[in-house]
């Protein structure tokens, strides 16, 4: 598979020699990932876009990784010549943070740029546009966040049918019968 | 004419919109100065709603996203998640899915060419093509057991073989959408008319396309050949004899002519399938679905829908839930930026003629 | 009102036939169940034979579709595109969604109970209705219709408050003329 | 675009052809297409095949499912007496309800129109609101498409020629992968824990071990469990035979996971870290137990960690009654039940070995210093066959044979061996007397699917050579010169019994022969022995046919006086005495905490 | 007296005709285009229910005395046309009020009930109503370019201003107008869908574009108004240019055969072409119809 991968890991060899790269790994064949720090966002996207012909802007993503703090931010290139996905990832601050905004390098950028800042609250130095996007007059936490608790909010905000207070639980019905006491700690281990 | 310019909502019910979004146009007499993407009406927080899903029951709700094609979905979800776990697919279940996958290019072709040529004010054409458009479904329900809503493709491959009697019921279906389509051509394509409509409007530059974003049909029909089926071949399309169209042009006459193209190549390459599909396991079976776990780790996947390029980024943390999934459609672009600056100009009766030429599904923008 | 006059009862019955035969449909997709209104308007099931037919604006319409789940930010929509509608009107609601929430049950941006929000007549099960559901639920619209039962519409202004208090929990940003009858 | 484009003008005009044809709608009401043989439409649920263990709810997640009572439809063991009930407001027809139902039961059928104008009415019961609708049946899930992993993870074992060469443990035991393999099939429906005598969270323990946390698990198992271990390696497992999974396929290996978590501990002292059990202060009472059997340990173990101070007193030189004298090595082997033992032992039960009450101790002296006293003395007394020339040198019982094999002592059965009987014990003594270089068969009343042993008992015995000849009456043993020479047997026919049960053997008059054999073990069962007790005790003890008599916290009629094992209940296995012990430690503490 | 009796029977009677064949053909119409798409269709007798039950609607919109005037006023204008149009050649009831130069006037009519159409329409103030308006202006302006060419024609060709003179003079010489001068005919023709509003020249109510257009805020009865006028209108229409061009009819067997052959050709070509854009729609009518109005015209001054 090593010979097939000959284009990938080119790629990723003028990368790592232009940058400074966090790390940097060929995924598999059309998938090249590099990690960097939030920096040198816009060099990377600027030099792939204008050095190596990188001009399709295919995706941009946010992943929510509450535990460390941090937002992952994902930029996604296509080159038509070389048929190759670029990933471009970093991290930022869950709070505090922001990100370049690079409408500018790809206009369509803008609206993935307002997506997250609605859904995740992510701000981004420099972003025109409206606030609203998908949402319309929420002030809640933004709701991709993984703190915010959907089904919490629903309970809470909308109606549920009455009529099913009468379910039972299968477990629960079965040690109400052997007369057994389920120990606490065991309990994360019942299904929900 | 009056020059006072005017705001003129179109949507988000208003029969000329495709789906329940809003485009909010500025308008002097009859040409639009300025126009806005409105969105968010049929948002449902599918990626929210994912974190709380595990991976199979994730599995159902990914083909509600877009509801004219769910299969591109289905497939790509499938396909990112064996891609992390590592899960092999029986090439019956390839063949298999690339069938369904182009059923459904198919049937959503049949749609657009309703829209289109309603969007234009020929009435029959719907009547036509979307009644005709049920014979695939029928097919689909034989086979998934769904009219709209397949979810038959999951990860691993598909959830049931093809029933008894399938391969020729599909292949009469192709045979008689063929000859339909002849007569859709005589109907719409060489209707002078709907050629006055469609020719020379909503014309994306041809150099600018890529860096807009631009894909699938829209892109082709810039006269650049670029098509996930052959650009990042999945599942058995290495495999197959098709062909991708490319014309120059960039307007709504030459995406037309590019999907009157593919359609029957899409035809064709359900006979292929039917031809070549091998025997043996159709699925890799999943363990117990409550306790499935996939290892850390992310995937990009792309389909070509109908639409265009379709991709999932889906990332796993390591337990039985994703930790995200992110879905791009190719109507995020389309329906967003591209839209909003290619109907600059236009007159207000070709908005929505437009707005179906480049495929916008508010679904998948906002999901 | 009093229908003891046989008279009124006539007139009666020859306006719920007339409203049961001709059905305007709203043109509003609010949701994903309207993927099965084309195929249920086109030839395979055509729907004008039941005199059912596409409305463009809501002041033509007699029906409302609610096609599935609705986001709030289009309940505010249809909340105003239904008092646009001239009473008689009757709502039909799609699916699983608007009767319990469906599968968006835990969706922060959709309701679960459509008609908390606004009266319906006639539910449709599935996900989506098949055109034969959706026709039959046409049909039983249409003989809710001649025995005078599909009065949502009635209620609607009964309960004004009640729903307007539910609508207003949802809409933060209430910028909706008042209803005027 | 041409000045005058005749085609596009007349092209279109082929289209008005269409007038002609026959328009493809379909018809309403009276002509509606059948909707295909897939169709997922509404549930149909088989009240009867279901049997309640709320897997389709659990996959749901649009909650539409939820398990209720449903009137005429009581539960019982392998059935939660509950059924589903959808409500159509949440249910999005992704059928993963039917993929994942064990029975396969649930089913969609092809109807689809369900229309009401009042919204509560979509909340049903299938099957019960749909009866009729079984012949519409369309989307079902057979075991090859089911999501339910029906076949089990296969268990690794010597080969059956191998193991007898000697006392090796034949079961290897799942590594890791398996485990997390076989663990990952249970459904959690938890319909096991009812049918265990000891009421084990087997659901949260096997989720424990499915997710990776065997630490969690061994905790969760001792919770009221203190020799799983030995469980995992000989229960009888009743939780397997009404695995849901069962219904279909084979149980999950509830016993090799136990055994699979129990095993990652490899010593008394680890076990202790791990459980790490809070035990609590001492309390100043004295709680003696006699006989420390599977019943007598758990009482000790589960009273000492309440704060009370206990003894056992044992009359051999090994703890583990019957576990460690009646079940053969090779099933449980001696450093296992030392390692459980040890740990019992660590968390402050004294054993005193060697101690038979009634010989070494007086039980009287025991009574007065204890405030209550549990007896888990077992059936130790062999029963006889009751045919003559028992009395031969080479006829012999069953548990005196194994007692004495696990005991070290040699018994000559020389090379021909038949052993009576078709149960656990007999099996047990046949595979060991094999092991110790015999040509054995068994000899059983029965067929062998009546044996009451486990199947992999008899397949065990059958891979090592194990003859077993089904249907043998034996009539007599033959001897010469006061040694056993041979069986006479003779063969039976099974007569179906008038009154519903299980038939019943019959002799064939004439088919008596006479199988030339060296020795007879005997294994048709045991009884108790309490010679023990003081005479003005037994007096006053009620004992019905060889038991004592307790109530449901073990307590006999002598409110110090608590009982368990064998000799209470008519299972007769460990985890029966198991529970007795556990059962008998929550009536001490009550009873001694009033 | 007897006969001022008959005048007003006749023109209840008119009226009744126009409105029942109108709303028949509206119902052929819509069974006959769902045949060509393969379908069944709505009764034909659907209108009459339609019409029914908007009346039995309630309404509840103000946006202003013009707008609730607007369909009174077109249907006042429809009928008025009505009783203008010789509906037989003769007869006791269906010859109507006609008089010298009433192809004038009836051009003068025709448009009028339009313009109070745009007036209500432009009060409600709907943007989508207003630029239907717009585009119906617009419309018209270009249909009745060449439709007045080819009156023109025929009234200097004939040297009548009078729809009977014209009913008389064909039937005197035994040959129809659109056989004696066609070139008219075809302009007439040619002009004849953009009265229709049928596509392709359904611009006006484009539900594609402009939700449906001036009637965007119009319901109930309103509209059922709105439907019945149309209905009458339509007939009217027909039965001027079977009048005009086709002999007239002498019996109603005749004029119903000769209308609804006449009333095919739009709904037919409505039913096969997408809809125009407004300034191709105008581009079409100054094209080939104005063409042969102007033939039309020349054939007829020299």
């Amino acid at each position: 598979m090593t010979d097939t991968l000959n284009k990938e890991n080119k790629l990723l060899e003028v990368l790592k020699e232009e940058f400074k790269l966090l790390s940097g790994k060929v995924k598999r064949s059309r998938r090249v990932e590099v990690v960097i720090e939030n920096e040198q966002i816009i060099p990377i996207l600027l030099f792939a876009k204008e050095r190596l012909n990188y001009i399709h802007f295919s995706h941009m993503s946010c992943v929510d990784w509450i535990e460390e703090g941090k937002f992952e931010v994902i930029y996604i290139l296509w080159s038509p010549e070389e048929k190759i996905n670029l990933l471009i990832k970093t991290k930022v601050a869950r709070e505090g943070e922001d990100l370049p905004n690079i409408d500018f390098i790809w206009r369509q950028a803008n609206t993935y740029e307002r997506e997250i800042r609605e859904m995740y609250g992510l701000p981004f130095d420099g972003l025109v546009g409206r606030e609203e996007f998908i949402l319309e007059d929420w002030d809640e936490i933004p709701p991709m966040r993984r703190d915010f608790i959907t089904n919490e909010y629903v309970s809470e905000t909308y109606f549920e049918r009455e009529g099913r207070e009468d379910a039972k639980d299968v477990r629960e019905q079965i040690l109400g019968r052997t007369d057994e006491k389920l120990p606490d700690f065991a309990k994360k281990y019942s299904r929900d | 004419m009056r020059e006072k310019s005017t705001t003129l909502y179109i949507g988000p019910q208003h029969p000329g919109i495709t789906g329940n979004m809003m485009v909010k146009l500025q308008v002097e007499g009859d040409t639009v100065v300025k126009a806005e993407t409105h969105v968010g009406y049929l948002h449902r927080g599918f990626e929210k709603l994912m974190e709380r899903r595990n991976w199979l029951q994730s599995f159902t709700i990914v083909c509600r996203i877009c509801v004219p094609e769910p299969d591109p979905n289905e497939e790509n979800y499938a396909r990112a998640v064996e891609e992390i776990e590592g899960r092999e697919v029986p090439e019956r279940a390839k063949y298999i899915r690339v069938m369904t996958l182009e059923l459904a290019r198919i049937a959503s072709y049949l749609l657009w060419y309703g829209g289109q040529a309603g969007s234009a004010g020929l009435y029959t054409m719907p009547q036509w093509s979307v009644g005709d458009r049920n014979y695939i479904l029928d097919l689909f329900e034989d086979l998934t057991g769904g009219r709209i809503y397949h979810m038959y493709i999951w990860p691993g491959g598909v959830r049931r073989d093809l029933p008894k009697g399938f391969k020729d019921k599909a292949l009469k279906t192709m045979d008689y959408l063929e000859k339909r389509i002849d007569e859709y051509d005589k109907l719409l394509f060489e209707n002078s008319i709907f050629q006055k409509r469609a020719k020379g409007v909503g014309i994306i530059d041809k150099n600018k396309a890529i860096e807009w974003g631009v894909v699938g049909a829209p892109l082709r029909g810039c006269g650049i050949k670029s098509d996930v089926r052959i650009d990042d071949p999945y599942e058995v399309y290495d495999k197959l004899d098709f062909e991708v169209p490319a014309m120059e042009g960039g307007d709504v006459w030459t995406r037309a002519l590019i999907r009157r193209f593919e359609i029957r190549q899409s035809i064709n390459i359900v006979r292929q399938t039917l031809e070549k599909m091998p025997g043996g396991e159709f699925y890799n079976k999943i363990p117990n679905p409550m306790k499935w776990k996939i290892p850390a780790g992310d995937a990009y996947v792309k389909t070509e829908s109908a639409r265009g390029e379709f991709a999932y980024y889906v990332v796993s943390d390591g337990t039985n839930k994703p930790r995200r999934v992110h879905v791009k459609g190719p109507a995020y672009v389309h329906g967003v930026t591209l839209l909003e600056n290619l109907l600059v100009g236009e007159n207000i009766s070709d908005v929505s003629f437009i707005m179906n030429s480049l495929g916008t599904c508010p679904p998948e923008i906002e999901r | 009102m009093a229908y003891d006059n046989n008279s009124q009862k006539i007139v009666d019955y020859i306006q719920n036939f007339a409203r049961k035969h001709s059905l305007f449909v709203l043109a509003y997709g609010t949701g994903c169940g309207a993927i099965e209104i084309p195929p249920t308007m086109t030839s395979r099931y055509d729907a004008e034979r039941f005199g059912i037919r596409g409305a463009a604006t809501p002041r033509q319409a007699d029906v409302l579709l609610i096609t599935g789940y609705l986001a709030t930010k289009t309940l505010k929509r249809v909340i105003r595109t239904y008092e646009q509608m001239q009473d008689p009107k009757y709502v039909i609601a799609f699916g699983s969604c608007t009767i319990n929430g469906g599968m968006y049950w835990d969706s922060y941006n959709t309701i679960n109970m459509l008609d908390k929000y606004i009266p319906v007549d006639v539910y449709i099960n599935g996900c989506m209705p098949r055109p034969e559901a959706v026709i039959s639920g046409f049909v039983k619209l249409q003989d809710e219709i001649q025995a005078g039962r599909a009065d949502g519409w009635k209620k609607y202004q009964d309960n004004l408050e009640e729903y307007r208090a539910n609508q207003k929990k949802i809409i933060k940003n209430w910028t909706m003329p008042d209803f005027n009858w | 675009m041409s000045f005058f484009n005749l085609k596009g003008i007349l092209s279109p005009v082929t289209a008005l052809k269409q007038f002609g044809k026959k328009p493809h709608t379909v018809g309403f009401p009276e002509v509606s297409i059948e909707a295909s043989d897939r169709y997922r439409g509404l549930h149909f649920n088989d009240l009867d095949a279901c049997i309640g263990c709320g897997n389709c709810s659990t996959i749901c997640m649009n909650n539409a499912i939820d398990m209720i009572q449903l009137d005429g439809i009581e539960g019982e063991k392998g059935d939660s007496g509950l059924r589903p009930r959808v409500d159509n407001g949440r249910c999005c027809w992704c059928a993963l309800c039917v993929e994942v139902c064990p029975t396969g039961s649930l089913n969609l059928t092809k109807e689809y129109n369900f229309v009401s104008t009042d919204a509560s009415d979509f909340l049903w019961t299938p099957g019960l609101s749909n009866k009729d609708k079984k012949d519409k049946i369309s989307f079902v899930s057979d075991k090859e498409t089911s999501l339910t992993e029906y076949t089990r993870v296969p268990m690794r074992e010597l080969d059956g020629m191998e193991r007898i060469k000697s006392f090796a443990e034949a079961v290897l035991g799942y590594n890791e992968e398996e485990a997390r393999r076989e663990a990952s099939r249970c459904i959690s429906c938890s319909l096991c824990t009812e049918s265990c005598p000891d009421h084990m969270h087997i659901p949260e323990y096997i989720n424990a071990i499915a997710s990776g946390n065997d630490a969690d698990a061994l905790r969760i198992i001792y919770d009221n469990n203190p020799l799983p271990e030995m469980c995992g390696k000989v229960c009888t497992r009743r939780c397997e035979d009404v695995c849901a999974i069962s219904v279909r396929g084979e149980a999950v290996a509830i016993r090799w996971l136990k055994r699979y978590a129990t095993e990652t501990a490899k010593n008394a002292d680890i076990i202790k870290e791990i459980v790490n059990p809070e035990i609590r202060e001492a309390n100043g009472l004295n709680v003696s137990v006699i006989g420390a059997g599977p019943s007598g340990l758990t009482v000790a173990y589960y009273l000492a960690l309440r704060g009370y101070n206990v003894t056992i007193y044992e009359a051999k030189a090994k703890a583990g009654g019957m576990t460690y004298y009646g079940i053969p090595k090779y099933r449980l082997p001696e450093e296992s039940l030392e390692k459980q033992v040890g740990y019992i032992q660590s968390i402050g039960v004294k054993i005193n070995f060697n101690t038979r009450v009634g010989k070494d101790i007086s039980f009287n002296e025991i009574y007065e210093k204890s405030d209550a006293v549990f007896m888990g003395v077992g059936y130790e007394k062999p029963w006889t066959l009751g045919i003559t020339g028992e009395d031969l040198e080479g006829s012999l019982q069953a548990v005196t044979y194994l007692d004495a094999i696990n005991s070290g002592k040699e018994i000559n059965i020389g090379d021909k061996v038949a052993v009576i009987g078709g149960g656990n014990v007999a099996i047990d003594a046949a595979r060991v007397a094999r092991r110790k270089g015999a040509d054995v068969t068994i000899v059983y009343r029965r067929r062998i699917e009546d044996m009451p042993a486990d199947w992999e008992e008899i397949e065990g015995a059958e891979d090592e050579g194990v003859h077993i000849m089904q249907q043998g009456i034996p009539l007599e043993i033959v001897g010469k010169n006061g040694k056993v020479t041979g069986l006479k047997i003779a063969h039976a026919e099974m007569i179906p019994d008038p009154n519903g049960g299980r038939p019943r053997p019959k002799q064939i008059e004439g088919s008596e022969e006479i199988l030339e054999m060296t020795a007879v073990i005997g294994a048709i069962g045991q009884e108790g022995d309490y010679s023990f007790l003081p005479e003005e005790i037994m007096k006053q003890l009620k004992i019905e046919r060889g038991r004592f008599v307790v109530n449901e916290g073990g307590q006999t009629n002598l409110s110090k006086i608590f009982a368990g094992g064998d000799s209470v209940n008519k299972t007769a296995d460990a985890i029966s005495a198991i529970a007795d012990g556990f059962r008998a430690v929550k009536a001490i503490d009550k009873f001694l905490n009033k | 007296m007897e006969d001022i009796g008959y005048k007003i029977f006749g023109a209840f009677l008119t009226t009744v005709l126009a409105f029942v064949v109108g709303m028949f053909y509206g119902g052929f119409r819509r069974k006959i285009i769902a045949r060509i798409q393969n379908r069944v269709g709505p009764p034909v007798y659907q209108n009459f229910l339609d019409v029914m039950k908007l009346l039995s609607k309630k309404t509840a919109v103000h946006h202003g005395i013009m707008q609730q005037l607007a369909p009174l006023w077109l249907i006042t204008m429809s009928i008025v046309t009505l009783m203008f149009i010789p509906v037989l050649k003769d007869g006791l009831f269906f010859t109507n009020l006609n008089f010298s130069g009433d192809i004038i006037f009836l051009l003068y009519m025709m448009v009028f009930g339009s313009l109070g159409m745009a007036l209500g329409a432009g009060q409600t103030g709907n943007p989508n109503s207003a630029i239907g308006v717009t585009r119906g202006l617009i419309q018209m302006v270009g249909f009745e370019i060449p439709w007045i060419m080819a009156l023109v024609a025929l009234m200097v060709q004939y040297k009548t201003t009078s729809v009977t003179g014209l009913l008389d003079i064909q039937s005197q010489s035994g040959t129809w107008m659109m056989f004696s001068s066609p070139f008219a005919f075809i302009a007439a023709l040619l002009a004849m869908p953009g009265m229709f509003r049928y596509s392709p020249f359904d611009i006006v109510g484009a539900p594609a574009e402009l939700a449906s257009g001036p009637v965007s805020e119009f319901g109930g009865k309103y509209l059922s108004l709105m439907m019945t006028s149309g209905s009458i209108f339509a007939f009217v229409k027909l039965t001027l240019i079977v009048d005009l061009f086709l002999g007239g009819a002498s019996n109603l067997i005749e004029l119903v055969i000769k209308t609804f052959i006449l009333y095919m050709y739009p709904v037919l070509w409505g039913a096969i072409s997408p809809r125009f854009r407004t300034e191709q729609a105008v581009k079409y009518f100054w094209g080939w119809p104005l063409f042969f109005g102007v033939i039309a015209l020349a054939f007829a001054t020299f």
